[in-house]
């Protein structure tokens, strides 16, 4: 595909929901092994845009089903059969997926969604609300976030509406285990990997090496800091060198997503969903 | 062999109130859904759902008062929003979920279809599911002295419902290379009945042709209907997409007792049998929506 | 296939190989699900002479692969794919195979074959001699027998060389437990089925309900009790009825022996063999 | 992705003394023969292998002194009888046998493929197996109450070798409907390293024909050969039928060291490559004996 993307200017009029495909896009090199989930069409944008771009040899699982497919374009579902067209591979999810996820070895990139995300990057899908069996929401359901976050695999959530409600202080069920309580409890319970960043629609953050708690990386262009922890529902740490600017798209990455990846537009349904 | 062959009726009517049925499929794929409709039809209660991801098929049985439990690792129709009846249902206290990750629940059918008491995981270490259900999941250290790891206690469904492209009269059932979902591989083995719809039922030569699509022996199964179009509304590659038009009117709906009722009521009550129920769905406009889904997006 | 099986008359010059056909066809019935091994030419013989006569809904599984297949006639190997042609399913070893066997409730009946049998039924195929890790005669190894034994099949032995040292006292190495020192020891350790009864080419035995020794069902035409019990390495229980002679073949059974199911007289090898 | 094609030498230069190496084979079926004398030539020493039945390779590997170990349900020829010199090898103490059933086995790799401590089983309850090798079979109660079961600790092999019917240069490797052996499912996933042999390496383009049949995801294979005849003389369905002529050459020499040595001269040893190993083995009328598989006995 084009090669002029290391060169391109950055892009005037680019859109959120591109920017939070170039930044995830950015985390993918070659040689990963990412998969998608379902309703994921900025994580499948920001896969194939690297594929096109910096990582060719990033493999994707297209959601856990189809390795390598060449999908027209990003169709109206991240989990059925037009998304891993032209597949190499049809992975059987007992017996294949599942045990090369569990292995871990293969596999070990994940991007996903959550309702309620908290300072040390625990993931609520499942309930909002105290009592569990009577909740006030009644989520999906956890599906197969509980085991990515506990065997070891490294995550990249993304937020498309960044807000007190899902950026919250302690998740009311922890159905993805992040950094738990902070510190070292994750390692001590024995698990590998864990959460890497959060992207939103307002900003990019990651997690304090030591303390594990949450803390701001980049703002997108046009937000403040102060807007960014207005809209969190707990404190963000910064870091030191204060909070940059997220860096742009530039002008090719933005003709790629409009014209090859997804003409249609898929990506902004995660932004309206929500 | 023995003659599996039965009609929806004689198949659900194996289905006995306040048993745990597993239902193949995924978000808006795959789902048994003619027999989903004949549960509601034969107005089955205290139901157990087992689904890996559930989708419509979980909100209609909600609707329709047919479960008050559900395991499994999600409910939702992906694109199509959440699954509101199934969310009321369970914020009002009228199914109670027990909920497990996919390896998990892959687990637990898994011990269930080998006829062992559990099977580890590492998965969901330092999640709150744990806690949550100390009958099923157990933490036990390794004999070899190695890392703890959660055991999964057996589950053997009474009951597995299964959508396949193709089975002959003895019940040899025989899928297409699609997506092969966990549930296929596993709940069928696992459950103590099975019931399956297929596309078309065909000469057991057919299935000589490509024996390694046959996904079930037909000594695991207990009746086998045709039903064509029996996935619908959900996809069933490669034969058919999901029908994006009929899962908007239902979310159209869904969020409304009355009217989901009043769906239920047109859509799954009133058609007598699946040549009526898809002429209520859109007939031939439906069939051939289904049909391009390759080319759309 | 031929239908006057029940009418036909006693064969006059069927041979032994035959004579274990037909006894072991007798012990599998329609609705039965069974397997043969490898090197198992009898009783592959005799699943397919069940099928023709008396149990055309047996279900036989060929070699634990092929899924009532059409071979045209018995290959010279009982585990490879002239055997499962025609097969409405092949399944796949891990995931199907082992899955259906050890659940208990599909595939019930299996024929094998050891190189020592004991007076309670326990097999051996591993060593012969007393140290293990320097044995007098190294055995092809349990293979599946150790499960098969263990899960609650019933399994039928065939021996087609009755002899003091196939037929033992006490097996040098239990590699498929039978009734282990007898009376309840196989029940108090929770195992369900187990042999059911061994056919060799002298005499058919089984095993006394309460005891669980190895006794004398019936003797060949031929041969004598006394000559039975010589061979054997043990002292074999005598039932009731004494011993009365094992029911020879039919006339019919013979010709479909010999000119549909094995017209290469392949079931004459596992005589040879040993 | 990245390009795995390599040498016969390349590959098993991957593999180092000492290693545990499984190989994907049944008694006279599909074993990757090609990899095995290449073990011979690289005169590797000290490897511990792991079959579920073994055949001739178990033979060869032991008449050159390259195994000191086997784990694994069996060692025959089925038909053709014992393997003799493998016999010999352990009735002389050279070779120490960790048997194991297939359950047994299956549980130990399935056990090293999910990277759990241990998988249970109900296999090989009340058998001589389990006193034996307490360092790998360890019986637990069920933390649900249930019966005891056998945990099997997870077995993890260096270096896992399988021939297949093709791949592309990237490691995706794609295998015929025919038998799939337990070994084919499970060895690969539990190795640290694949070592592949195919038939045929093609262009990607062909395995998207049929993504169904692709076995191993390229991300999993160290390296990938071409080697037409790789499996010979086992039988590789359904390209080719064993060579029965050429197991009963081996039969008769097996039972006398100086012979089997000689043999392994001729046919391992001497010939430089695959096309010269076929010329010695019997050339055309060799490979025209095992292309009539299909009406032969």
């Amino acid at each position: 595909m084009s090669d002029d993307w290391r060169s391109s200017p950055p892009a005037m009029d680019y859109s959120v929901d591109e920017l939070m495909v170039t930044v995830l896009a950015d985390q993918f090199h070659d040689g990963d092994q990412a998969c998608n989930g379902m309703a994921s069409f900025i994580p499948v944008a920001a896969f194939m845009l690297a594929r096109a771009t910096h990582a060719p040899e990033l493999v994707w699982l297209a959601s856990s089903v189809g390795l390598e497919p060449r999908p027209k374009r990003i169709p109206a579902s991240t989990l059925e059969a037009p998304l891993w067209r032209d597949s190499v591979m049809y992975l059987e999810q007992y017996s294949d997926f599942w045990t090369y996820v569990l292995n871990g070895r293969w596999i070990g990139k994940f991007c996903v969604g959550a309702a309620q995300l908290d300072q040390y990057g625990n993931a609520n899908n499942s309930v909002i609300g105290t009592d569990y069996h009577a909740p006030k929401v009644r989520l999906p359901g956890t599906a197969g976030l509980a085991d990515l976050c506990s065997i070891g695999k490294q995550l990249y959530y993304w937020n498309p509406n960044h807000s007190p409600r899902s950026l919250v202080a302690r998740v009311d069920f922890i159905s993805g285990a992040g950094y738990l309580d902070g510190g070292d409890a994750r390692e001590r319970l024995g698990l590998g990997g864990g959460p890497q960043i959060v992207v939103s629609n307002l900003a990019v953050m990651d997690f304090h090496p030591d303390s594990k708690r949450m803390r701001l990386k980049s703002v997108h262009p046009g937000h403040t800091v102060e807007e960014v922890q207005a809209a969190t529902g707990f404190e963000l740490l910064l870091s030191e060198d204060g909070a940059p600017e997220t860096q742009v798209p530039t002008q090719a990455q933005v003709r790629l997503i409009r014209d090859v990846i997804d003409p249609d537009g898929m990506r902004k349904r995660d932004l309206r969903r929500r | 062999m023995k003659d599996k062959v039965a009609t929806l009726e004689q198949a659900v009517a194996l289905v006995s109130d306040g048993d745990v049925v597993a239902l193949q499929n995924m978000a808006t794929q795959a789902a048994p859904m003619a027999l989903v409709r004949e549960l509601i039809r034969q107005r089955k209660r205290g139901i157990g759902l087992v689904v890996l991801v559930g989708g419509m098929a979980v909100d209609w049985l909600a609707t329709a008062g047919v479960i008050d439990r559900l395991i499994g690792a999600a409910v939702t129709m992906e694109q199509f929003g959440l699954c509101q009846q199934y969310r009321r249902a369970v914020e009002g206290g009228r199914v109670r979920v027990e909920e497990l990750s996919e390896s998990l629940l892959n687990a637990r059918l898994g011990a269930g279809a080998r006829n062992l008491p559990f099977l580890p995981t590492r998965g969901a270490l330092g999640t709150d599911l744990i806690a949550l259900n100390p009958d099923n999941l157990q933490l036990i250290e390794d004999p070899f002295g190695g890392d703890t790891v959660l055991a999964c206690r057996a589950l053997v469904p009474d009951v597995a419902l299964v959508h396949a492209h193709r089975a002959d009269r003895y019940g040899n059932v025989q899928y297409e290379p699609t997506a092969i979902w966990p549930d296929i591989a596993i709940m069928p083995k696992a459950a103590k009945r099975v019931l399956v719809t297929v596309e078309e039922i065909v000469d057991t030569d057919v299935l000589r042709r490509n024996p390694d699509r046959t996904i079930l022996p037909g000594f695991t199964v207990d009746a086998v209907v045709e039903v064509p179009y029996g996935a619908h509304p959900t996809s069933f590659f490669p034969n058919y997409g999901y029908d994006a038009v009929f899962h908007r009117r239902w979310t159209e709906v869904a969020r409304d007792d009355a009217r989901a009722k009043d769906f239920i009521d047109r859509y799954v009550l009133a058609p007598i049998n699946q040549q009526e129920y898809l002429h209520a769905a859109g007939g031939a406009a439906a069939l051939q929506r289904i049909a391009d889904w390759e080319e759309g997006a």
